[in-house]
């Protein structure tokens, strides 16, 4: 029998948006997906590519980067910085042939418990369709 | 055939932390896991040992204990790169790796006899400090030892309480000294080879040992040849960027020589013949 | 072009006092190959050339020859450095300079327009064995070749580089003195980059896994790129490692997806990258995606304007967002 | 010596008659050349010119796993013989086979490498005679020639329509006697044919230089700004140290992918800055010019004083490949004539 496929998935999350609306999705009970492992950033501005390039080296399938809703920034428009670079990312891994649904974006503030929830629940079936990376194997 | 890659186990014993500051500097003494590696690990003043942390790298480390201390090997760190970062979290009772012992050392029986002389800057009192541990284990063996030590600050000086001990010995003389005044310190201040000078050690019947970093070296060795003392009466250790440890992954030559193999320990007549070790 | 009167300029520069060196291109001894010339002296200054051979950029040499010289805010009363630069050896010092990564009173350009040069590859196997020092120029559309008593006319196209074949900046845009005519621009085109786009997911993955199977991670695309200036690379990191050093097909793709993001709106499209490379990888093509793309989201063209901000420390709130959630 | 003629046109199936190895030869990757393993011969790409790395690889490979970490962070015992089967490696360039012969000199003696031991051990190295050897080629000035039979277990000589197969050691035999029934005694316009061929490529090779006032200089330049000049085209890049047949130097890495860590060791480039830069952020090479400088003198002298041959067969590849021109030959001639 074939081995389930369980997504490994790692979010960067934005200390002041994303990050607590994930403790909110917690502390209200919302269920999602435990695909996700978290790590915490001070902006969304301040990911380089590089981030989820060592995340698929390292085994992830899938990475969620997650901030602030436009013009809602903490430091005024690292949220619009990043949406640049990753809106050219995504079209450079598509370019060598990895899917760019495996980089993915939302906004989530410190209140959108549920949203965090729905946004990690839709990355996870997506990820499960397309199944496991192969691009970043030896 | 011998896997010279594959490191032994070894155990912290213990961890004691040297120097403050933001060069912090930890003495690691370690045991070897495998009793037929502890008794195989046979080494002399002067060696260096590939300390590892699995998952990380290695590096190489001059042993600071002398093979006389059968207890422990003894290793003294600075914090700086990737590797000695790593091995600054672990505390008594880790694991680490250990391979080795490499190069050669220091020839202590050709030195029978002799009066010795070290003169040490920083985290480079490592290796003169086991040649001390040596010599005062076969006190009989050896003639008058002086010991020339200094650091940037108090906070800097390696091995502060045991050479404070030293000081009270009869027969070892130990002159210490930091490059700016402190309060409370009634030593010498000021560099490492001003105090050379100003102790004026006798290069009869004598060698001289320094190690440290490379401008204290430069001048050390200027102000023994001024000293009166023979070329061949000095030696000190060099130190490159090291992998293997066996002379093939190549960076460690100076010239035609293999630090890790052929050195770390060179008279100044070998370093003379030498001209990428820039020491005139 | 007119290599005599470049001659004089370069005298009349090197003769003005605070210039270290101009560096330029001169012929070698023998056989179809165009060196840097780093030139001081009127002797020296006698031996540089420009011809259609000339396909090396010598915009690196400037990070090469001295850190300093890139150091922004440095002192205008500090030494100069002359150079020769083609249309994209131009445009390259165009983009290093909206970095501020340069100091431009400290430069002294010699623009030359540029109708394409010759890769060195197509030549040696057309002349194969030949080891005459030979001269090349160029004679409507077709390149003379002259190699001892022996001259030869061989069609343009069959020995122009690839990258020259698609460039839209033959003329430079900075340059303190201009030598020749402007020459005609080529119409930009991407077909090399939509043969791509127009793969499957799967067939893309199993294009570059081939091409980046090859890799031997010499770096020789990264140091001999002209926009490849920091200090330390990102490549060289040991903590965080973000590329392993093992050579594999994994890491190998995430030192190229790294490579070509940092040069994503900065490449100026000089081919240094795929000149260099000893297995010929197509790495121009992730060059050009990224110059395609950029235009086409951003509007942004890499080294046309010196007061540009780089790309990504800029945004538009109009930028698109289709992919977030 | 024992010696065969082999139709061109049973190449193939003369490779294909070799049960009990495994079959290393050159096969085209993209439009250059790479040796690797070949499970069907149809592959095998002749083209010796446009050939970046040498065969070195396949005994001194570009990522070698050195071992892996168990759970607990010890060292499992690693099999580095990796293969059970003879490896035979067709296709060698005689220069190739002579750099494995400076490389024994440090791997195989004085505290031996068992991974390169081992595997130098099971291989049957297969050359193939330089007929035409290529622009920048010099090995007739280091001691060898495009025919060279040093260090290879057979040599094949291109005879037009056949080869002429000379065997050399035991393991060669071993080899070949399995495919003896595709094999013939060599005729006598064989072995005439195979003279000529010699002769002629011998006579192809175009550069040549003359190591004697090199050694003597190099005992007195090495404070010379020659070198400083020398270097400043260099761009530092790994290729003429990667391609070539005699470099040995590696970098020992940990790496850990999804918790699971081993130690390898790469190839590694004296031409990169890192390469001897201490953790301190001293670094003894800090330019190009102490680069190339150490590069010349382990090459040329040390490795001559240190084990009596000089560290290059002449292979030219890092001269063709120098993204800079940088050219070994014009290099050392001006080191000849520095004083």
């Amino acid at each position: 029998m074939l081995k389930k496929f369980d997504p490994n998935i790692v979010a960067f999350l934005c200390n002041w948006c994303s990050y607590a609306g994930a403790d909110l999705t917690g502390t209200s009970h919302f269920h999602y997906p435990e695909n996700l492992r978290a790590v915490r950033v001070m902006c969304t501005g301040r990911i380089n590519p590089l981030f989820a390039v060592a995340a698929f080296r390292q085994g992830a399938d899938g990475v969620l980067i997650s901030g602030c809703h436009p013009g809602e920034c903490h430091y005024m428009q690292g949220n619009y910085l990043a949406r640049r670079k990753i809106t050219l990312f995504r079209n450079l891994m598509e370019f060598v042939g990895i899917s760019p649904e495996r980089l993915r974006m939302s906004w989530v503030s410190a209140s959108e418990g549920k949203k965090f929830a729905d946004v990690v629940k839709e990355v996870t079936n997506k990820i499960k369709e397309l199944g496991p990376l192969s691009a970043f194997e030896e | 055939m011998i896997n010279p890659y594959l490191p032994h186990q070894a155990k912290i014993q213990s961890v004691k932390q040297e120097t403050t500051g933001d060069r912090v500097i930890k003495t690691f003494k370690l045991v070897l896991e495998d009793n037929s590696c502890r008794e195989s690990f046979l080494y002399k003043p002067g060696q260096c040992a590939m300390l590892g942390v699995p998952g990380v790298g290695e590096s190489m480390i001059s042993i600071t204990s002398s093979p006389t201390q059968k207890e422990s090997i003894a290793f003294s760190i600075m914090r700086m790169g990737k590797v000695t970062s790593a091995i600054h979290e672990k505390e008594a009772g880790d694991p680490l790796t250990l391979r080795g012992p490499y190069g050669n050392h220091f020839p202590l029986d050709e030195w029978k006899g002799k009066n010795i002389l070290t003169v040490g800057g920083g985290i480079g009192q490592a290796p003169l400090s086991s040649i001390i541990h040596y010599v005062l284990d076969n006190r009989t063996d050896y003639g008058a030892i002086d010991i020339i030590y200094g650091a940037r600050t108090t906070a800097d000086l390696c091995y502060k309480e045991e050479l404070f001990e030293m000081e009270r010995r009869e027969d070892i003389r130990v002159h210490l000294s930091i490059d700016v005044r402190e309060e409370g310190w009634d030593r010498y201040v000021g560099f490492v080879p001003s105090n050379l000078l100003r102790i004026k050690p006798s290069p009869e019947n004598a060698v001289a040992i320094t190690c440290g970093p490379p401008v204290m070296i430069k001048f050390v060795l200027k102000n023994l040849l001024q000293l009166g003392f023979a070329e061949s009466q000095i030696y000190t250790t060099l130190e490159n960027r090291m992998k293997c440890g066996i002379g093939k992954c190549g960076r460690c030559n100076v010239g035609p020589v293999y630090v890790c193999k052929d050195g770390p320990v060179f008279s100044y007549v070998q370093l003379k013949s030498l001209p990428e070790a820039h020491i005139s | 072009m007119d290599n005599q009167r470049f001659r004089d300029e370069a005298k009349r520069i090197l003769s003005e006092g605070n210039v270290r060196c101009l560096i330029g291109y001169s012929k070698d001894a023998a056989g179809f190959r165009v060196s840097p010339l780093f030139a001081r002296t009127e002797g020296d200054v006698e031996r540089l050339l420009f011809s259609p051979l000339c396909n090396i950029s010598l915009v690196n040499y400037l990070t090469l020859e001295k850190g300093a010289l890139l150091e922004s805010g440095a002192r205008a009363e500090e030494d100069k450095i002359a150079i020769v630069a083609r249309g994209c050896d131009s445009r390259a010092l165009c983009q290093i300079l909206a970095e501020k990564g340069i100091s431009r009173e400290r430069l002294i350009v010699l623009g030359v327009p540029c109708p394409g040069v010759i890769d060195l590859s197509r030549i040696e196997a057309r002349f194969q064995g030949r080891r005459e020092c030979a001269e090349v120029t160029e004679e409507g559309g077709a390149y003379l070749v002259r190699l001892g008593n022996d001259s030869y006319a061989v069609p343009k196209e069959e020995l122009l580089a690839e990258h020259c074949k698609r460039c839209s900046f033959p003329n430079p845009l900075v340059y303190d003195v201009l030598l020749g005519e402007p020459v005609a621009q080529r119409k930009p085109s991407y077909e090399d980059v939509l043969a791509v786009e127009a793969m499957t997911l799967e067939e893309k993955e199993k294009f570059w896994k081939e091409i980046f199977g090859r890799c031997l991670r010499c770096y020789a695309c990264r140091n001999a790129c002209p926009l490849c200036y920091c200090d330390e690379c990102v490549l060289e990191r040991l903590s965080p490692q973000w590329i392993q050093r093992s050579v594999n097909g994994g890491d190998n793709l995430s030192f190229h997806l790294a490579r070509a993001y940092h040069l994503a709106g900065r490449c100026a499209g000089c081919g240094e990258c795929e000149r260099v490379c000893p297995v010929n990888l197509p790495l121009m093509l992730l060059n050009r995606k990224m110059e395609k793309d950029m235009q086409a989201l951003f509007g942004h063209t890499a080294g046309t304007d010196v007061e540009q901000k780089p790309v990504f420390s800029t945004f538009d709130r109009k930028d698109p967002e289709d992919f977030i959630l | 010596m024992e010696n065969y003629g082999l139709k061109k046109d049973s190449l193939k199936e003369f490779l294909k008659t070799l049960q009990d190895v495994e079959l290393f030869a050159p096969v085209r990757r993209g439009d250059v050349t790479a040796f690797e393993h070949v499970s069907d011969p149809e592959g095998v790409a002749l083209d010796l010119e446009h050939q970046p790395l040498p065969a070195k690889k396949l005994l001194l490979p570009q990522t070698e796993i050195l071992f892996a970490f168990d759970k607990k962070g010890l060292p499992k015992e690693p099999d580095f013989r990796g293969t059970k089967k003879k490896r035979f490696v067709f296709g060698v360039r005689p220069c190739d086979a002579r750099g494995f012969g400076i490389i024994d000199s440090v791997y195989e003696k004085d505290c031996p490498d068992p991974y390169y031991v081992a595997k130098r051990s099971n291989t049957v190295l297969a050359g193939l005679q330089c007929s035409h050897p290529f622009p920048n080629c010099f090995c007739t000035s280091l001691g060898g020639s495009p025919s060279s039979s040093e260090g290879l277990d057979l040599l094949f000589f291109d005879c037009g329509g056949s080869y002429l197969i000379e065997v050399y050691t035991e393991k060669g035999q071993q080899v070949v006697k399995e495919a003896q029934s595709l094999l013939s005694s060599p005729s006598a316009e064989q072995i005439t044919e195979k003279e000529k061929v010699v002769r002629e490529a011998a006579e192809r090779i175009q550069r040549s230089l003359s190591l004697d006032g090199v050694l003597r200089n190099m005992e007195i330049l090495f404070e010379d700004p020659i070198w400083g000049d020398m270097a400043r085209k260099c761009i530092s890049c790994g290729i003429c140290t990667y391609t070539c047949p005699t470099c040995y130097c590696f970098d020992i890495q940990d790496e850990k992918i999804q918790g699971k860590a081993k130690r390898v060791r790469i190839w590694d480039s004296c031409m990169f800055g890192e390469y001897t830069l201490h953790a301190s952020g001293h670094n003894p090479r800090p330019t190009r010019a102490e680069r190339l400088r150490n590069r010349m003198y382990h090459k040329f002298k040390h490795n001559i004083d240190l084990h009596g041959i000089a560290g290059c067969v002449g292979c030219g590849r890092c001269i063709t490949l120098c993204p800079a021109n940088e050219d070994l030959i014009e290099n050392l001639q001006s080191i000849e004539s520095a004083r």
